[in-house]
């Protein structure tokens, strides 16, 4: 499904349902207005959050990906976001090397309580996301690729 | 190789105790080496060490599980064995492990790039640090370290980490600058170049999985991610974006895992530079928790650990 | 009569663009260090002295190639009736490889007795095949790993190949071999070159001097049979093999594929990509069950189909041109010349006195 | 899959920004739908039978509800699908409300986004598989964390309950803050009256264990059966001994010690026994001050103790406790308000604390009841109150109203003008919050019958003026500044979580705000648990509250812990991890990143295994995500769960 | 060890005029105690009164030049003696953390506004980079029986986030190196109050009754003597001594230190280098009664 033409650019979040998805919803009840780009993907615990998720939504095509969690040793399962804090900061470190520039994915915490800072971190997010634009796109199937552009040519 | 010999008479040895010692003999041509198993008293003859032995042995190794299996490895093949003993995925007391002081192997890729194509190699002389190779009747002389292979600059481990037969004198990491940090190079390159770039090299990726197959650290063999539909990651289209996702997943698979032994890169048939992201994942590994895959048995990979402090990942300002 | 054309080595790129604008046309680049058959470009330097990291292969066969476009569609009133409208997706255009060698061109001859056989024709191969069009060089360079004189071919082996050129020191003789062959030579850019013809056979002749030795392979059908459940003989051989892909996929004679749906939302395609007998997952049975458990298993199907069965089946034709990119990109280095060999060469121990 | 998608007006609250009639018409063009619609309240009762009928009527064996968060209502919608015969696994959420309609205003946009949620919701939902949970056995007994008023509440609840309760209490007595508090608001009843013979229930019931001055080391476990490692620490008196005469404490030498019972308004013995009632009414040496403990001389009281109890080498000493539900009631600490500088940051002897006030207040407190300056023993003239120090306070970072302190306030003045007729009370006060049945006549009685000058403003600086003290603040009624001579201030401290707050919750993995105390499963409809299962809350250890609201909580928590072992069994949630026996190398690294020790390893067939013990799993996946051949999965939310929503997102 | 600490020394305007004699000190002591400062070169206006009521981005753009010319100088940290100086340049470099106030900036400055200059007070670097403890060990005559009061003023301390120096009620740093000098401090409620500044001028009525209220309090304390850090405080407190007796109908005579004349006398410098004789309130008594004469040139005066 295409994103709305002009107005929004792909954004992807993963959340922890614990903290971070009930920070938003928390944003919500408080009516802090945000931008209507991010889609939210609920997981149980960031440390669900396996980065390849990430990669797999960039290659996909997404402009840019949230990831949030519960704050550091507020994890609901005790352990999950410390892992997971690991895990993505190798990925965004990582994420130059591709050519994906890293301010395309970011990871925070964001607890139940904190809705202005939810709408803080959409908002800025998405900002940051337009601010670089549209994302570059991976050709199509290889060969297929070329033979279709052959074509054309022909 | 100096110590071929010893290493020959060290296992003798032993092999009566062993189902298999896993080793190298000379390949189809002059230029190859190939793994070689000894089960047999006059396989022995046929080993042989040098700069050919560039195959990564400890491989093999989970797949013999409960088997007696010797491995002859070099400093850093040794790591491999370190780096699967740490992880369950061999037991220490199945394993004999031969060490020689390796002084380098050299790249195919290199010889090939310079000599244009190494199809009719007559014969292959290593001197010092002189390499003659006779191809199609002519000889051409390459300056070995012109051929060595870029891990081989850099190593810092050139005796086996771990070995129950050591042969030969234990020799210095060698602080030779010359191989080119190619990692260093593409960090220079603007993004969007990165991001042709990859693509590009993805595009002749024909999905072999000789990089993961011949990668020692890729335990899941027959169940790895790549052509599993259960999870569902990856089609089997010939999109880059697929063969670029499965490169991802090896090399974050490999996050303080990797031993940068080069296989992954040496193995593909479509010389498509693989260790690049292994290296970068490691660099950053490293950096942020100054560990280094394959030297200690006992300790956790960093991505199956965490401290509560962190001290090298600022909290995000986010 | 063929028809006999010389070309100059300074017009063969030219000629390729005349070639470019009717046809796709491939010839052997580079691409990073790997030679491959790509896209003709102008930019580009051709390479032509020494084999190709890869066959043309995908050129008739894909890698992943789409059968079927599938489309689900909702009846308004009825949503639970879905109707699904799926299309052929056949392809179009002719093709011309530049450059092959004569094994890679024989490699399809392979492929031909499957799927188009008298039983059996593959739409999609077929559609392929017969537009497609090979400008096959002969090898004035015998490597290490070649061995096509083993399996009744030779370094000018006109087979499958539809215009046969031989290299000489100031250009190429060009020789049809099919009518289709015959209709490429029609270019301002070629000179007849049946005055050159003399010269050629003798390039060919001294071609065919310089091979390796040749060896026997007509007992290994029988040869690798009897090994067939010699699981012994089979672990020794496959023990270094890292059951990848590289000289399945590598291999101008290997057509195995596999087919996979994929589907996104309401619309979805049917794929078909190369497959290959080494990965465990080629002969894994839905129950879970694996007749081929393990690489032992897997590394005498591809020999044993190669030199024996396909042989068996297809009047002693063995199904190997003798390429030896197997052996060259072997990750650990398994010779299919020593398998095979030592397969021959293989005595049962003796079980009476 | 047949799949029905009920699109939630909520009245307006999502059709306001969102089309939802449009959402539905979208969702019938998406894979498995087979019934789109949109409704004006899902989860009202016609909205819950209009999925009921639907899934009847259609042969649907999947729904997506697209309305509030899921966090809000997908239980409510589970058990619909469940009545209409469909696993409630089959249900996915689309939540349109809180993160589309009420955070954005355009409406095409808002429309796009749902449209879109519910996409990723049908995606998901083809995925889904039916799951069954497990019965297990349950442990029915509970721990009571914290002795004061809401512990004491919920132990008593409990145990008359039929239920063996373990209460666990810091300090050497039970009783709290409240045992603290000379007489409670609005009633000037004496609060060591009321609360005393329930401290004596407490000590005589059958049912109940107290561990006191013992503190929780370790949780384990998972609802229906934790175990607790309880830390006993060392009092240097053998408790069971002890008979609680009080010889020891006439006879210690060491008289300098920290009275904390009386929060250090005067000083106490090194043994000591914190005050007459105190429950369990034992000595304790406090080895800080005991000058036997710290120079090893002394012993008198070994000496003289006629039961022998004394004991110094005694060491801390640990217990297991194996139950069912634990109920929090941590309480509070006070605010350290030395903060203020302006007000002397403790430099003044005669600024003090609200609790000291009523230490002092007390007869049985350290001056017996009489208000003296802590400077000089002096009766006090004027008596100045200041309140919100360390509450509505975003400058000391505690802005929220701690909320009791008016009305501690008003009865304060009110005894002071009765213990001292002549005296002149002060309160400088920001707005007078008392909401509580007969409260706000309580303050009235405090201005009109004692005469307690309440000035609306903010003091901004104390400071000594010969023999008294020098208040200035604000009159931000009449508009000008105003200095009044002090000879006491009583600062109205603000509470702050408990000391340990946080350390304990990380224990018992439940979340706290960013204040350090407990959050509740929900601000309105679950006000006592928590979001793990089986932890309750009671008392100020959720936040600030008076001594009805905490003993009404203790009582809550209580009625819950009964409620859930009103049954023999509990279900195991089954969202739960499972390994793929045939994809598991039997690698172990699923279970060393485990947190809770639900991985163990096993032998198949000669090979090395993992395997999830279902009723140890909390279902977070880190299992799932370290997996690296995607053997385990947690159900639903496996890779291919995850993967459909990615790819409904994103495949351009 | 001993680091030696260099820092970019900025004056302020009025140590040109009225508080000569607290950059006399200033100086005195830093040489005293090893500490160099070395003139920012080419000086101007902090910004203080005049600009910055009118206009913020001129205000921290005189600041923000200062700051340039210390990066300049390779210097990374900035003193000066001048609490409203100093209030001035944080200011600026708080306010310059926001983007595009720092573009305005750089454009009234033709070249990019400097972020990474530390600043700092002289009494600050003292307490926190020397140490008191290093300071008292540099004590030759202890100021015992003088009995002071420290008077920090308003904006030494405060706003706390910008300043961020002691404790913004109460601030112990001057006390503790009077104490460290030997000197007795009295408790002073008042040592944050506000003297008046530049009220002075238009409406010297609220001057006298704020300083007369410090006055006060310090003679009730008991103090001898009031020690200050700002040389608006001293200003009003000494100059306008006389004024504030006649006004409210005191007899106070009480000399006004800065806390660097103070520290001078105890490490047996000149009185003449610390500029004693610049005060108004003749200070004689209180300092022969600590067994100090002064100079023999000064009492040939």
């Amino acid at each position: 499904m295409p994103v709305l033409k002009g107005k929004e650019l792909r954004i992807v979040g993963f959340l922890c349902n614990w903290c971070s998805y009930g920070g938003a919803d928390t944003a919500g009840v408080g009516r802090f207005n945000q931008p209507t780009d991010l889609r939210i993907i609920r997981v149980p615990c960031s440390g669900r959050i396996d980065p390849l998720f990430i990669m797999k939504t960039l290659l996909n095509g997404a402009d840019g990906v949230l990831v949030s969690g519960c704050h550091p040793r507020d994890c609901h399962y005790a352990e999950g976001n410390f892992y997971a804090r690991r895990r993505l900061e190798v990925l965004h470190r990582f994420l130059p090397i591709l050519g994906i520039e890293p301010g395309r994915f970011e990871y925070t915490w964001v607890s139940a309580s904190e809705g202005q800072r939810w709408q803080q971190v959409v908002t800025r997010f998405t900002e940051q996301i337009h601010k670089l634009g549209p994302a570059p796109k991976i050709a199509g199937p290889a060969a297929s690729e070329t033979l279709r552009q052959m074509e054309a040519a022909l | 190789m100096k110590y071929q010999q010893e290493l020959k008479d060290s296992i003798r040895k032993a092999l009566p105790g062993l189902d298999v010692v896993i080793a190298w003999s000379a390949g189809y041509d002059p230029l190859h080496a190939t793994p070689h198993f000894i089960r047999r008293e006059e396989d022995i003859d046929r080993l042989e060490i040098g700069p050919f032995s560039v195959h990564n042995l400890a491989t093999y190794l989970p797949g013999l599980r409960g088997k007696k299996v010797g491995i002859v490895v070099k400093g850093c093949d040794s790591r491999s064995v370190i780096e699967l003993l740490q992880e369950n995925l061999i037991n220490r007391e199945e394993v004999t492990i031969f060490g020689f002081p390796c002084t380098g192997v050299v790249d195919q890729t290199k010889i090939r790039k310079a000599l244009g194509h190494t199809g009719k190699v007559d014969f292959c002389q290593i001197a010092s640090q002189t390499v003659v190779i006779g191809l199609g009747g002519e000889e051409h002389k390459l300056r070995l370290s012109k051929v060595l292979a870029d891990k081989c600059f850099s190593c810092q481990y050139p005796n086996a980490l771990i070995s129950d037969h050591f042969v030969g004198e234990k020799i210095s990491p060698s602080v030779q600058t010359e191989g080119d940090d190619d990692l260093e190079a593409f960090e220079k390159m603007p993004m969007d170049e990165r991001f042709a770039f990859w693509q590009k090299e993805m595009d002749r990726c024909i999905r072999c999985y000789a990089c993961r197959n011949a990668c020692p650290m890729c335990v899941c063999r027959d169940h790895c991610l790549a052509e599993s539909r259960d999870p569902h990651w990856l089609s089997q289209e010939d999109s880059v974006r697929d063969k670029w996702m499965f490169q991802l997943i090896h090399a974050y698979h490999l996050a303080g895992r990797c031993t940068e032994c080069g296989e992954c890169q040496r193995a593909c048939p479509m010389d498509i530079p693989l260790l690049l992201l292994k290296k970068k994942m490691n660099k950053e590994i490293k950096e942020l928790f100054q560990y280094e895959a394959g030297v200690d048995p006992e300790a956790t990979p960093p991505l199956l650990s965490f401290k509560m402090e962190e001290e090298n990942i600022n909290e995000r300002e986010w | 009569m063929a028809k006999v054309q010389f070309i100059k080595s300074a017009d063969v790129k030219p000629w390729l663009a005349e070639l470019a604008k009717e046809h796709r046309v491939f010839a052997p680049s580079y691409d990073g260090e790997a030679l491959l058959f790509r896209p003709f470009d102008l930019e580009q330097e051709i390479i032509l002295d020494r084999a190709a990291t890869m066959p043309p292969k995908k050129t008739v066969f894909p890698q992943s190639e789409k059968l079927v476009d599938f489309t689900y569609s909702k009846d308004p009133e009825n949503l639970s009736r879905v109707k699904i409208d799926a299309r052929e997706t056949l392809p179009e255009g002719s093709t011309v490889v530049f450059g092959s060698r004569p094994c890679d061109a024989r490699g399809f001859t392979m492929f031909d007795r499957v799927y188009l056989s008298d039983k059996n024709t593959d739409i999609y191969y077929q559609a392929r095949r017969k537009n497609t069009l090979f400008i096959t060089l002969a090898c004035r360079t015998i490597e290490n790993t070649c061995f096509c004189n083993w399996v009744d071919s030779d370094p000018c082996d006109p087979t499958g190949s539809d215009v046969l050129a031989i290299p000489m020191n100031d250009g190429y003789l060009l020789e049809s071999v099919s009518e289709q062959g015959e209709k490429l030579l029609n270019s301002k850019l070629l000179a007849d070159g049946s005055s050159r013809k003399v010269e050629a056979d003798k390039i060919c002749q001294e071609i065919a001097g310089s091979i390796n030795n040749t060896k026997d392979l007509s007992q290994a059908p029988a040869k690798l049979l009897a090994v067939f459940d010699n699981m012994q003989f089979w672990e020794e051989v496959s023990a270094k093999c890292l059951s990848c892909g590289a000289c399945t996929y590598l291999c101008p004679s290997c057509y195995c594929f596999n087919i996979t749906d994929e589907t996104n939302g309401m619309k979805g395609k049917r794929l078909r990509s190369w497959d290959n007998c080494m990965s465990a997952q080629f002969t894994m049975e839905a129950s879970g069950h694996n007749p081929r458990p393990t690489k032992a298993h897997r590394l005498k199907n591809r020999v044993g189909h190669k030199f024996s069965y396909y042989p068996t089946i297809h009047g002693g034709v063995i199904s190997c041109c003798g390429c030896g990119r197997c052996i060259k990109s072997c990750p650990a280095g398994i010779d299919i010349r020593e398998i095979v060999l030592k397969a021959i060469d293989f005595e049962p121990a003796a079980v009476e006195e | 899959m047949k799949i029905g998608v009920f699109v939630c007006h909520c009245g307006s609250n999502i059709e306001g920004t969102v089309d939802t009639a449009a959402v539905a018409a979208a969702a019938r063009e998406f894979p498995g739908v087979a019934f789109a619609t949109d409704t004006m309240y899902t989860c009202s009762e016609p909205g819950q039978e209009e999925i009921v009928n639907a899934i009847k009527e259609h042969q649907l064996d999947g729904v997506v509800v697209a309305s509030c968060t899921p966090r809000m209502h997908e239980q409510t919608f589970r058990r619909t699908v469940e009545r209409a015969g469909l696993n409630r696994y089959l249900f996915e959420m689309a939540n349109i409300r809180e993160h589309v309609s009420w955070i954005g205003k355009d409406r095409e946009a808002n429309t796009n986004k749902a449209t879109e949620l519910v996409r990723m919701a049908a995606s998901k939902l083809l995925h889904n598989r039916p799951l069954l949970s497990k019965q297990f056995d349950i442990n029915k007994r509970v721990l009571i964390i914290g002795g004061g008023v809401a512990g004491i509440q919920a132990a008593l609840d409990c145990a008359e309950g039929g239920l063996e309760v373990i209460l666990v209490e810091k300090t050497t007595t039970i009783g709290g803050k409240m045992a603290k508090l000379d007489k409670t608001f609005p009633t000037v009843d004496c609060s060591c009256c009321i609360l005393g013979p329930r401290m004596v229930d407490v000590a005589q019931h059958p049912n109940i264990t107290l561990y006191a001055y013992s503190e929780i080391e370790e949780v384990s476990g998972y609802v229906g059966n934790f175990e607790v490692k309880v830390k006993k620490k060392a009092t240097y008196v053998d408790w069971d001994k002890c008979t609680g005469c009080g010889i020891c404490m006439t006879k210690c030498p060491s008289k300098k010690a920290t009275d904390f019972f009386n929060e250090g308004i005067g000083k106490t013995t090194a043994i000591n026994i914190p005050f007459p009632q105190a429950i369990p009414k034992k000595a304790k040496i406090d080895a800080n001050f005991c000058m036997k403990l710290q120079k090893g001389k002394c012993g008198i009281c070994a000496k003289v103790c006629p039961s022998g109890c004394i004991d110094f080498t005694q060491q801390d000493e640990f217990v297991t406790e194996k139950v069912g539900a634990i109920v929090a009631a941590t309480g509070f600490d006070l605010f350290d308000w030395t903060v203020y500088g302006e007000y002397g940051g403790g430099r003044y002897p005669d600024v003090i604390t609200s609790l000291q006030y009523e230490r002092m207040l007390s007869a049985s407190g350290p001056t017996g009841g009489h208000i003296k300056r802590p400077s000089d023993g002096k009766e006090p003239k004027n008596v100045v109150f200041i309140q919100c120090v360390g509450s509505r306070d975003k400058s000391v970072g505690r802005p929220y109203c701690t909320g009791f302190c008016c009305m501690y306030t008003a009865k304060q003045a009110i005894l002071t003008k009765d213990h001292l007729p002549e005296a002149q009370t002060y309160v400088f006060y920001m707005d007078i919050r008392a909401t509580g049945k007969n409260y706000d006549e309580f303050t009235r009685r405090a201005m009109e019958e004692y005469n307690a000058k309440y000035i609306r403003g903010r003091v901004s600086m104390i400071y000594p003026k010969g023999d008294s003290l020098l208040v200035r603040g604000a009159d931000t009624l009449m508009g000008t500044q105003v200095e009044v001579d002090a000879d006491l201030v009583v600062l109205a401290v603000g509470a702050d979580s408990s000391a340990g707050a946080a350390g304990l919750a990380e224990k018992l993995r439940i979340s706290y705000d960013s204040y350090g105390f407990y959050m509740e499963g929900h601000p309105k409809l679950k006000p006592v648990e928590t979001n793990t299962a089986g932890v309750y809350l009671a008392g100020c250890c959720q936040g600030p509250k008076d001594i009805p609201s905490s003993v009404a909580q203790g009582s809550a928590a209580a009625s819950k812990v009964l409620g859930l072992f009103s049954k023999d069994k509990l279900a195991s949630d089954p969202q739960v991890s499972v390994v793929d026996i045939k994809r598991c190398i039997g690698c172990g690294k699923c279970i060393k990143t485990c947190p809770f020790g639900a991985i163990k390893e096993i032998d198949f067939r000669g090979m090395k295994k993992a395997e999830v013990i279902e009723t140890v799993c909390q279902g977070c996946g880190i299992c799932t995500s370290t997996c690296p051949q995607g053997a385990a999965q947690l159900q639903h939310f496996t890779d291919n769960q995850i993967l459909s929503e990615v790819n409904a997102l994103c495949q351009f | 060890m001993s680091v030696s600490l260099t820092y970019a020394y900025y004056p302020g305007c009025s140590s040109t005029g009225t508080s000569i004699e607290y950059d006399m000190s200033s100086r005195a002591i830093c040489a005293a105690l090893d500490i160099t400062l070395t003139d920012v070169p080419n000086w101007s206006c902090c910004g203080s009164t005049p600009a910055h009521t009118v206009d913020h981005t001129l205000s921290s753009a005189l600041s923000a030049r200062n700051l340039c010319q210390v990066a300049s100088m390779g210097l990374t940290a900035a003193v000066t003696p001048c609490p409203s100086c100093l209030s001035n340049l944080k200011t600026a470099q708080h306010r310059m953390k926001n983007d595009s106030f720092r573009e305005k900036v750089s454009k009234l400055l033709d070249k990019p506004a400097d972020i990474t200059v530390e600043t700092k007070s002289v009494l600050q670097i003292l307490v926190e980079d020397y140490g008191i403890e290093k300071i008292k060990a540099k004590v030759t005559k202890p100021l015992t029986g003088l009995i002071v009061a420290a008077y920090y003023g308003c904006i030494m301390n405060r706003p706390a986030e910008i300043m961020n120096f002691d404790d913004r009620e109460h601030p112990m740093a001057m006390d503790n190196i009077m104490t460290a000098l030997g000197a007795t401090v009295v408790p002073f409620p008042l040592k944050v109050e506000c003297c008046g500044a530049s009220f002075g001028i238009p409406r010297k009525d609220v001057v006298m009754r704020l300083s007369g209220k410090l006055l006060d309090t310090a003679k009730e304390m008991g103090a001898m003597a009031l020690v200050t850090a700002c040389p608006l405080c001293q200003m009003n407190l000494d100059m306008r001594q006389e004024q504030i007796n006649s006004a409210n109908g005191s007899k106070h005579h009480m000399p006004i230190f800065y806390f660097t004349q103070l520290m001078g006398l105890a490490f047996g410098l000149s009185e003449k280098e610390l500029g004693i004789d610049k005060l108004c309130v003749n200070p004689r008594s209180v300092i022969n009664a600590l067994g100090m004469e002064g100079d023999s040139k000064e009492k040939s005066q």
